[in-house]
Protein backbone atom coordinates (compact mmCIF):
# COMPACT_ATOMS: atom_id res chain seq x y z
CA UNK A 1 0.00 0.00 0.00
CA UNK A 2 1.67 3.33 -0.96
CA UNK A 3 0.69 7.07 0.39
CA UNK A 4 1.97 10.36 -1.12
CA UNK A 5 0.67 13.10 1.61
CA UNK A 6 1.31 16.20 3.26
CA UNK A 7 0.31 15.10 6.82
CA UNK A 8 1.98 13.55 9.28
CA UNK A 9 1.59 9.43 9.60
CA UNK A 10 1.73 7.42 12.82
CA UNK A 11 4.31 4.45 12.94
CA UNK A 12 1.62 2.55 15.30
CA UNK A 13 -1.52 3.68 13.35
CA UNK A 14 0.20 1.94 10.39
CA UNK A 15 1.80 -1.07 11.74
CA UNK A 16 -2.04 -1.62 13.53
CA UNK A 17 -3.68 -1.24 9.90
CA UNK A 18 -0.57 -3.54 7.84
CA UNK A 19 -1.40 -6.64 10.43
CA UNK A 20 -4.99 -6.22 9.60
CA UNK A 21 -4.50 -6.90 6.02
CA UNK A 22 -2.62 -10.39 6.47
CA UNK A 23 -2.07 -13.19 9.23
CA UNK A 24 0.74 -15.05 9.98
CA UNK A 25 3.22 -12.30 10.07
CA UNK A 26 6.77 -13.33 11.86
CA UNK A 27 8.64 -10.68 10.64
CA UNK A 28 8.36 -6.57 10.75
CA UNK A 29 10.38 -4.32 9.40
CA UNK A 30 10.71 -0.57 9.49
CA UNK A 31 12.35 2.27 8.21
CA UNK A 32 11.52 6.02 9.28
CA UNK A 33 13.01 8.59 7.58
CA UNK A 34 13.82 12.10 9.62
CA UNK A 35 14.71 15.68 9.26
CA UNK A 36 18.04 16.10 10.54
CA UNK A 37 18.53 18.63 13.05
CA UNK A 38 21.56 20.35 10.97
CA UNK A 39 22.83 20.66 7.33
CA UNK A 40 26.61 19.88 7.45
CA UNK A 41 27.04 22.18 10.81
CA UNK A 42 24.41 24.48 10.46
CA UNK A 43 21.32 24.64 12.27
CA UNK A 44 18.48 23.29 10.00
CA UNK A 45 15.44 26.01 9.91
CA UNK A 46 13.24 23.74 7.31
CA UNK A 47 13.47 21.44 4.62
CA UNK A 48 10.51 21.41 2.20
CA UNK A 49 9.73 18.51 -0.49
CA UNK A 50 8.89 19.04 -3.42
CA UNK A 51 7.44 16.45 -5.71
CA UNK A 52 6.16 15.32 -9.49
CA UNK A 53 2.18 14.54 -8.45
CA UNK A 54 1.44 11.79 -10.55
CA UNK A 55 4.57 10.43 -11.05
CA UNK A 56 5.25 10.01 -7.35
CA UNK A 57 1.77 7.68 -6.88
CA UNK A 58 3.30 5.87 -10.30
CA UNK A 59 6.94 5.33 -9.05
CA UNK A 60 6.17 4.31 -5.46
CA UNK A 61 3.68 1.51 -6.85
CA UNK A 62 6.39 0.25 -8.90
CA UNK A 63 8.90 0.31 -6.08
CA UNK A 64 6.00 -1.66 -3.84
CA UNK A 65 5.18 -4.22 -6.76
CA UNK A 66 9.02 -4.82 -7.51
CA UNK A 67 9.50 -5.78 -3.62
CA UNK A 68 6.72 -7.82 -3.44
CA UNK A 69 8.03 -9.36 -6.99
CA UNK A 70 11.13 -10.07 -5.27
CA UNK A 71 10.48 -10.77 -1.73
CA UNK A 72 7.94 -13.40 -0.31
CA UNK A 73 6.13 -10.48 1.43
CA UNK A 74 2.54 -10.01 3.53
CA UNK A 75 1.94 -6.67 3.24
CA UNK A 76 3.87 -3.95 2.43
CA UNK A 77 3.67 -0.19 3.63
CA UNK A 78 5.02 2.93 1.93
CA UNK A 79 4.24 6.66 2.54
CA UNK A 80 5.94 9.78 1.22
CA UNK A 81 5.60 12.81 2.37
CA UNK A 82 5.86 16.32 0.91
CA UNK A 83 5.67 20.11 1.64
CA UNK A 84 7.21 22.12 4.72
CA UNK A 85 8.52 19.98 7.45
CA UNK A 86 10.27 20.89 10.23
CA UNK A 87 13.32 19.25 12.24
CA UNK A 88 12.87 16.16 13.39
CA UNK A 89 9.91 15.61 11.82
CA UNK A 90 9.14 12.51 9.74
CA UNK A 91 9.83 12.33 6.23
CA UNK A 92 9.13 8.63 4.91
CA UNK A 93 8.19 5.12 6.23
CA UNK A 94 8.30 1.52 5.03
CA UNK A 95 7.04 -0.65 6.62
CA UNK A 96 7.15 -4.56 5.39
CA UNK A 97 5.70 -7.77 6.73
CA UNK A 98 6.84 -11.39 5.93
CA UNK A 99 6.67 -14.81 7.84
CA UNK A 100 10.75 -15.06 8.34
CA UNK A 101 13.01 -11.82 8.93
CA UNK A 102 15.45 -12.07 5.95
CA UNK A 103 12.82 -11.07 3.53
CA UNK A 104 11.01 -8.03 5.83
CA UNK A 105 14.92 -7.05 6.50
CA UNK A 106 16.25 -7.04 2.71
CA UNK A 107 13.00 -6.05 1.13
CA UNK A 108 12.63 -3.03 3.75
CA UNK A 109 16.28 -1.94 2.58
CA UNK A 110 15.95 -2.24 -0.84
CA UNK A 111 12.20 -0.12 -0.51
CA UNK A 112 14.63 2.63 0.97
CA UNK A 113 17.15 2.32 -1.76
CA UNK A 114 14.86 2.65 -4.49
CA UNK A 115 12.88 5.72 -3.27
CA UNK A 116 16.09 7.35 -3.10
CA UNK A 117 16.92 7.51 -6.64
CA UNK A 118 13.33 6.41 -8.42
CA UNK A 119 11.18 8.74 -6.11
CA UNK A 120 10.62 12.02 -7.44
CA UNK A 121 10.96 14.13 -4.63
CA UNK A 122 13.31 17.16 -4.51
CA UNK A 123 14.44 18.96 -1.44
CA UNK A 124 15.45 22.14 -0.56
CA UNK A 125 17.03 22.92 3.19
CA UNK A 126 16.66 26.27 4.62
CA UNK A 127 19.49 27.74 6.95
CA UNK A 128 19.06 30.63 9.26
CA UNK A 129 19.71 32.80 6.64
CA UNK A 130 20.41 30.89 2.77
CA UNK A 131 18.98 28.33 0.82
CA UNK A 132 19.75 24.95 -0.53
CA UNK A 133 18.51 22.63 -3.47
CA UNK A 134 20.10 19.31 -1.85
CA UNK A 135 21.95 17.44 -4.60
CA UNK A 136 21.89 13.67 -5.45
CA UNK A 137 24.11 11.88 -3.73
CA UNK A 138 26.91 9.27 -6.23
CA UNK A 139 26.73 7.08 -2.88
CA UNK A 140 22.85 6.40 -4.01
CA UNK A 141 23.42 5.44 -7.17
CA UNK A 142 25.96 3.03 -5.49
CA UNK A 143 23.28 1.78 -3.21
CA UNK A 144 20.41 1.03 -6.07
CA UNK A 145 22.78 -0.28 -8.00
CA UNK A 146 23.72 -2.90 -5.61
CA UNK A 147 19.62 -4.35 -5.94
CA UNK A 148 20.48 -5.17 -9.90
CA UNK A 149 22.36 -8.51 -9.21
CA UNK B 1 3.13 19.97 -25.25
CA UNK B 2 3.14 20.30 -21.52
CA UNK B 3 6.41 20.64 -19.82
CA UNK B 4 7.37 20.86 -15.99
CA UNK B 5 10.38 21.72 -14.59
CA UNK B 6 11.45 21.10 -10.79
CA UNK B 7 13.65 22.22 -8.33
CA UNK B 8 16.58 24.63 -9.47
CA UNK B 9 15.20 24.19 -13.23
CA UNK B 10 12.09 25.71 -12.51
CA UNK B 11 13.71 28.50 -10.06
CA UNK B 12 15.91 29.26 -12.71
CA UNK B 13 13.30 29.23 -15.67
CA UNK B 14 11.12 31.12 -13.06
CA UNK B 15 8.12 28.75 -14.14
CA UNK B 16 7.16 25.05 -13.12
CA UNK B 17 5.41 24.73 -16.01
CA UNK B 18 4.42 25.80 -19.87
CA UNK B 19 3.04 24.68 -23.01
CA UNK B 20 4.50 24.70 -25.77
CA UNK B 21 3.62 24.52 -29.70
CA UNK B 22 5.74 21.59 -30.81
CA UNK B 23 5.85 21.33 -34.86
CA UNK B 24 6.53 18.14 -36.54
CA UNK B 25 10.45 18.33 -36.92
CA UNK B 26 10.55 17.88 -32.95
CA UNK B 27 11.16 14.71 -33.21
CA UNK B 28 12.85 13.67 -29.76
CA UNK B 29 13.61 15.13 -26.19
CA UNK B 30 17.16 16.70 -27.67
CA UNK B 31 14.87 18.48 -30.41
CA UNK B 32 12.73 19.65 -27.56
CA UNK B 33 15.63 21.17 -25.54
CA UNK B 34 17.53 22.96 -28.85
CA UNK B 35 14.09 24.45 -29.52
CA UNK B 36 13.86 25.99 -25.87
CA UNK B 37 17.33 26.72 -26.23
CA UNK B 38 16.52 28.91 -29.40
CA UNK B 39 17.06 33.03 -28.69
CA UNK B 40 16.70 31.92 -24.44
CA UNK B 41 19.62 32.72 -21.89
CA UNK B 42 17.78 31.33 -18.92
CA UNK B 43 17.13 28.15 -21.42
CA UNK B 44 20.41 28.13 -22.47
CA UNK B 45 21.72 28.36 -18.90
CA UNK B 46 19.66 25.45 -17.51
CA UNK B 47 20.15 23.25 -20.55
CA UNK B 48 24.55 24.33 -21.03
CA UNK B 49 25.27 20.93 -19.08
CA UNK B 50 22.44 17.97 -19.44
CA UNK B 51 24.45 15.70 -18.16
CA UNK B 52 22.91 16.77 -14.37
CA UNK B 53 19.22 16.88 -15.67
CA UNK B 54 16.75 14.05 -15.83
CA UNK B 55 13.99 14.11 -18.44
CA UNK B 56 10.55 11.86 -17.63
CA UNK B 57 8.43 11.71 -20.58
CA UNK B 58 4.58 11.12 -19.51
CA UNK B 59 5.75 10.34 -15.75
CA UNK B 60 7.89 7.36 -16.76
CA UNK B 61 11.92 7.80 -16.88
CA UNK B 62 13.32 8.68 -20.16
CA UNK B 63 16.37 9.65 -22.12
CA UNK B 64 17.16 12.42 -24.50
CA UNK B 65 17.25 10.79 -27.22
CA UNK B 66 13.55 9.40 -26.95
CA UNK B 67 10.23 9.98 -29.28
CA UNK B 68 8.17 12.94 -28.19
CA UNK B 69 5.12 14.13 -29.85
CA UNK B 70 2.94 16.93 -28.94
CA UNK B 71 0.46 15.09 -26.50
CA UNK B 72 3.19 13.93 -24.01
CA UNK B 73 3.99 15.54 -20.85
CA UNK B 74 7.73 16.20 -20.53
CA UNK B 75 9.43 17.20 -17.08
CA UNK B 76 13.05 17.96 -16.44
CA UNK B 77 14.22 17.77 -12.97
CA UNK B 78 17.65 16.98 -11.12
CA UNK B 79 18.62 13.73 -9.93
CA UNK B 80 15.73 12.48 -7.24
CA UNK B 81 16.08 12.56 -3.67
CA UNK B 82 13.72 10.84 -2.27
CA UNK B 83 13.50 8.83 0.93
CA UNK C 1 20.43 -0.17 25.73
CA UNK C 2 18.92 -3.51 26.41
CA UNK C 3 16.25 -4.98 27.87
CA UNK C 4 15.02 -8.55 28.72
CA UNK C 5 11.76 -8.93 30.30
CA UNK C 6 8.29 -10.86 30.29
CA UNK C 7 6.14 -8.37 29.84
CA UNK C 8 5.23 -6.56 26.22
CA UNK C 9 7.18 -3.51 24.91
CA UNK C 10 5.38 -0.33 23.16
CA UNK C 11 7.03 0.80 19.88
CA UNK C 12 5.98 3.72 20.44
CA UNK C 13 7.19 4.49 23.77
CA UNK C 14 10.50 2.94 23.17
CA UNK C 15 11.01 4.95 19.87
CA UNK C 16 10.24 8.25 22.35
CA UNK C 17 12.40 7.32 24.67
CA UNK C 18 14.95 6.36 22.45
CA UNK C 19 14.99 10.26 20.68
CA UNK C 20 15.58 11.25 24.45
CA UNK C 21 18.75 9.92 24.19
CA UNK C 22 19.88 11.41 21.20
CA UNK C 23 19.80 14.21 18.66
CA UNK C 24 20.25 14.61 14.46
CA UNK C 25 18.57 11.12 13.82
CA UNK C 26 17.84 11.02 10.13
CA UNK C 27 17.00 7.53 9.87
CA UNK C 28 15.48 4.79 12.56
CA UNK C 29 15.13 1.64 11.62
CA UNK C 30 13.27 -0.97 13.64
CA UNK C 31 12.85 -4.56 13.76
CA UNK C 32 9.86 -6.49 15.47
CA UNK C 33 9.64 -10.44 15.75
CA UNK C 34 6.23 -11.53 16.07
CA UNK C 35 5.06 -15.42 17.31
CA UNK C 36 3.57 -16.70 14.25
CA UNK C 37 0.16 -18.24 13.93
CA UNK C 38 1.41 -21.53 12.94
CA UNK C 39 3.94 -23.96 13.07
CA UNK C 40 4.47 -25.61 9.44
CA UNK C 41 0.58 -26.21 8.75
CA UNK C 42 -0.94 -26.67 12.80
CA UNK C 43 -2.32 -23.77 14.73
CA UNK C 44 0.13 -23.05 16.79
CA UNK C 45 -1.20 -22.40 20.89
CA UNK C 46 1.49 -20.78 22.22
CA UNK C 47 5.83 -20.49 22.54
CA UNK C 48 7.47 -20.71 25.61
CA UNK C 49 10.82 -18.70 25.42
CA UNK C 50 13.24 -20.15 28.18
CA UNK C 51 16.30 -18.32 28.41
CA UNK C 52 19.37 -18.19 30.81
CA UNK C 53 19.20 -15.52 33.06
CA UNK C 54 22.29 -13.38 33.45
CA UNK C 55 23.96 -14.66 30.42
CA UNK C 56 21.09 -13.16 27.86
CA UNK C 57 21.91 -9.49 29.56
CA UNK C 58 25.12 -10.65 28.83
CA UNK C 59 24.95 -11.50 25.51
CA UNK C 60 22.39 -8.83 24.39
CA UNK C 61 25.00 -6.09 25.75
CA UNK C 62 28.09 -7.88 23.77
CA UNK C 63 25.85 -7.37 20.67
CA UNK C 64 24.68 -4.38 21.11
CA UNK C 65 28.39 -2.84 22.00
CA UNK C 66 29.33 -4.71 18.94
CA UNK C 67 26.69 -3.47 16.40
CA UNK C 68 28.01 0.72 18.61
CA UNK C 69 31.64 -0.20 17.68
CA UNK C 70 30.97 -1.11 13.84
CA UNK C 71 28.41 1.53 12.81
CA UNK C 72 28.17 5.20 13.47
CA UNK C 73 24.77 5.11 14.90
CA UNK C 74 23.39 7.94 17.86
CA UNK C 75 21.04 5.05 19.97
CA UNK C 76 20.29 1.32 20.04
CA UNK C 77 17.36 -0.37 21.42
CA UNK C 78 17.36 -4.29 21.93
CA UNK C 79 14.66 -5.95 23.59
CA UNK C 80 13.85 -9.41 24.17
CA UNK C 81 10.81 -10.67 26.22
CA UNK C 82 10.86 -14.49 27.73
CA UNK C 83 7.90 -16.64 28.71
CA UNK C 84 4.81 -17.79 27.64
CA UNK C 85 3.63 -15.85 24.64
CA UNK C 86 0.24 -16.12 22.21
CA UNK C 87 0.85 -15.94 18.44
CA UNK C 88 0.54 -12.58 17.31
CA UNK C 89 2.60 -11.24 20.37
CA UNK C 90 5.79 -9.27 20.44
CA UNK C 91 9.28 -11.24 21.26
CA UNK C 92 11.58 -9.26 20.08
CA UNK C 93 12.53 -5.35 18.92
CA UNK C 94 15.55 -3.87 17.78
CA UNK C 95 15.72 -0.03 16.96
CA UNK C 96 18.63 1.77 15.79
CA UNK C 97 19.26 5.34 14.88
CA UNK C 98 21.88 7.02 12.80
CA UNK C 99 22.35 10.02 10.98
CA UNK C 100 21.88 8.07 7.48
CA UNK C 101 20.01 5.37 6.87
CA UNK C 102 22.64 2.71 5.73
CA UNK C 103 24.10 2.54 9.35
CA UNK C 104 20.45 1.98 10.94
CA UNK C 105 19.42 -0.66 7.91
CA UNK C 106 22.70 -2.68 8.44
CA UNK C 107 23.00 -2.69 12.02
CA UNK C 108 19.48 -3.51 13.02
CA UNK C 109 20.07 -6.21 10.51
CA UNK C 110 23.35 -7.46 11.95
CA UNK C 111 21.55 -7.28 15.58
CA UNK C 112 18.59 -9.55 14.63
CA UNK C 113 21.20 -12.02 12.75
CA UNK C 114 23.41 -12.02 15.87
CA UNK C 115 20.45 -12.62 18.28
CA UNK C 116 19.36 -15.85 16.68
CA UNK C 117 22.39 -17.70 17.14
CA UNK C 118 23.79 -15.63 19.65
CA UNK C 119 20.98 -14.88 21.95
CA UNK C 120 20.93 -17.58 24.68
CA UNK C 121 17.16 -18.40 24.25
CA UNK C 122 15.05 -21.52 23.64
CA UNK C 123 11.70 -22.21 21.96
CA UNK C 124 9.11 -24.42 23.05
CA UNK C 125 6.36 -24.57 20.15
CA UNK C 126 2.68 -26.14 21.38
CA UNK C 127 0.16 -26.82 19.00
CA UNK C 128 -3.43 -28.21 20.30
CA UNK C 129 -2.23 -31.56 21.20
CA UNK C 130 1.50 -31.40 20.80
CA UNK C 131 4.55 -29.73 21.98
CA UNK C 132 8.27 -29.19 20.45
CA UNK C 133 11.69 -27.40 20.62
CA UNK C 134 12.29 -25.41 17.71
CA UNK C 135 15.40 -26.44 15.98
CA UNK C 136 18.37 -23.89 15.55
CA UNK C 137 18.08 -23.41 11.34
CA UNK C 138 21.63 -23.90 9.38
CA UNK C 139 20.30 -20.98 7.51
CA UNK C 140 20.69 -18.66 11.02
CA UNK C 141 24.28 -19.67 10.93
CA UNK C 142 25.20 -18.56 7.28
CA UNK C 143 23.32 -15.61 7.92
CA UNK C 144 25.25 -14.52 11.53
CA UNK C 145 28.56 -15.67 9.07
CA UNK C 146 28.03 -13.58 6.09
CA UNK C 147 28.57 -10.23 9.37
CA UNK C 148 32.00 -12.05 9.81
CA UNK C 149 33.88 -10.29 6.77
CA UNK D 1 30.23 -26.91 40.42
CA UNK D 2 26.66 -25.16 39.45
CA UNK D 3 26.10 -27.06 36.20
CA UNK D 4 22.62 -25.96 34.19
CA UNK D 5 20.58 -27.77 31.66
CA UNK D 6 18.35 -25.89 29.42
CA UNK D 7 15.41 -26.51 26.98
CA UNK D 8 15.42 -30.33 26.04
CA UNK D 9 18.38 -31.29 27.67
CA UNK D 10 16.86 -30.05 31.11
CA UNK D 11 13.60 -31.96 30.07
CA UNK D 12 15.95 -35.43 29.14
CA UNK D 13 17.70 -35.25 32.74
CA UNK D 14 14.27 -34.06 34.31
CA UNK D 15 16.10 -30.82 36.50
CA UNK D 16 17.69 -27.77 35.12
CA UNK D 17 20.33 -27.14 37.42
CA UNK D 18 22.54 -29.08 40.09
CA UNK D 19 25.53 -29.01 42.33
CA UNK D 20 28.21 -31.10 41.12
CA UNK D 21 31.07 -32.05 43.69
CA UNK D 22 34.37 -32.36 41.09
CA UNK D 23 37.09 -33.92 42.36
CA UNK D 24 41.19 -32.74 40.76
CA UNK D 25 41.09 -34.83 38.13
CA UNK D 26 38.09 -33.07 36.18
CA UNK D 27 40.27 -30.47 34.01
CA UNK D 28 37.58 -29.91 30.79
CA UNK D 29 34.40 -29.70 30.15
CA UNK D 30 34.93 -33.18 28.08
CA UNK D 31 35.96 -34.83 31.55
CA UNK D 32 32.91 -33.15 33.27
CA UNK D 33 30.84 -34.94 30.30
CA UNK D 34 32.96 -38.11 31.20
CA UNK D 35 31.91 -37.75 34.88
CA UNK D 36 27.97 -37.18 34.66
CA UNK D 37 27.69 -40.01 31.79
CA UNK D 38 29.27 -43.26 34.39
CA UNK D 39 26.57 -44.70 35.57
CA UNK D 40 23.51 -42.78 34.53
CA UNK D 41 21.43 -43.76 31.43
CA UNK D 42 20.03 -40.06 30.89
CA UNK D 43 23.13 -38.69 30.94
CA UNK D 44 24.90 -41.26 28.36
CA UNK D 45 21.50 -40.48 26.47
CA UNK D 46 21.82 -36.73 26.57
CA UNK D 47 25.47 -36.88 25.79
CA UNK D 48 25.56 -39.51 23.06
CA UNK D 49 26.02 -37.10 20.46
CA UNK D 50 27.50 -33.95 21.45
CA UNK D 51 27.57 -32.36 17.90
CA UNK D 52 24.38 -30.99 18.92
CA UNK D 53 25.28 -29.55 22.33
CA UNK D 54 26.56 -26.21 23.17
CA UNK D 55 28.19 -25.44 26.45
CA UNK D 56 29.23 -22.56 28.27
CA UNK D 57 31.10 -21.40 31.54
CA UNK D 58 30.63 -18.44 33.19
CA UNK D 59 27.91 -17.36 30.96
CA UNK D 60 30.69 -16.90 28.13
CA UNK D 61 30.14 -19.67 25.18
CA UNK D 62 32.82 -22.17 25.94
CA UNK D 63 34.12 -25.67 23.99
CA UNK D 64 34.24 -29.02 24.81
CA UNK D 65 38.04 -28.88 25.50
CA UNK D 66 38.19 -25.53 27.70
CA UNK D 67 39.25 -25.87 31.53
CA UNK D 68 36.73 -25.29 34.31
CA UNK D 69 37.33 -25.67 38.40
CA UNK D 70 34.96 -25.93 41.09
CA UNK D 71 34.15 -22.60 41.14
CA UNK D 72 32.79 -22.17 37.32
CA UNK D 73 29.40 -22.09 36.57
CA UNK D 74 28.71 -24.65 33.17
CA UNK D 75 25.84 -24.85 31.30
CA UNK D 76 24.69 -27.11 28.60
CA UNK D 77 22.37 -26.24 26.01
CA UNK D 78 21.11 -27.08 21.83
CA UNK D 79 21.92 -24.07 19.94
CA UNK D 80 20.52 -20.50 20.92
CA UNK D 81 17.34 -19.35 18.81
CA UNK D 82 16.86 -16.12 19.95
CA UNK D 83 15.19 -12.87 18.24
Amino acid sequence: MIKVQEEDFSLTDEITFLKKRCNNIGALSTFIGIVRDKREDEKLVSMTLEHYPGMTEKMLNKIDTEALNRWDLLATTIIHRYGKLLPGEQIVLVITASKHRKEAIESCHFIIDWLKTKGPFWKYEKTVDKGFWVDAKSQDLDEELKWNN
Amino acid sequence: MKVLYFSWIKDKLGKSHEEIQVSDNIKTINDLITLLKQNNENYKDVFKDTSSIKVSINMETASFEDSVNDNDEVAFFPPMTGG
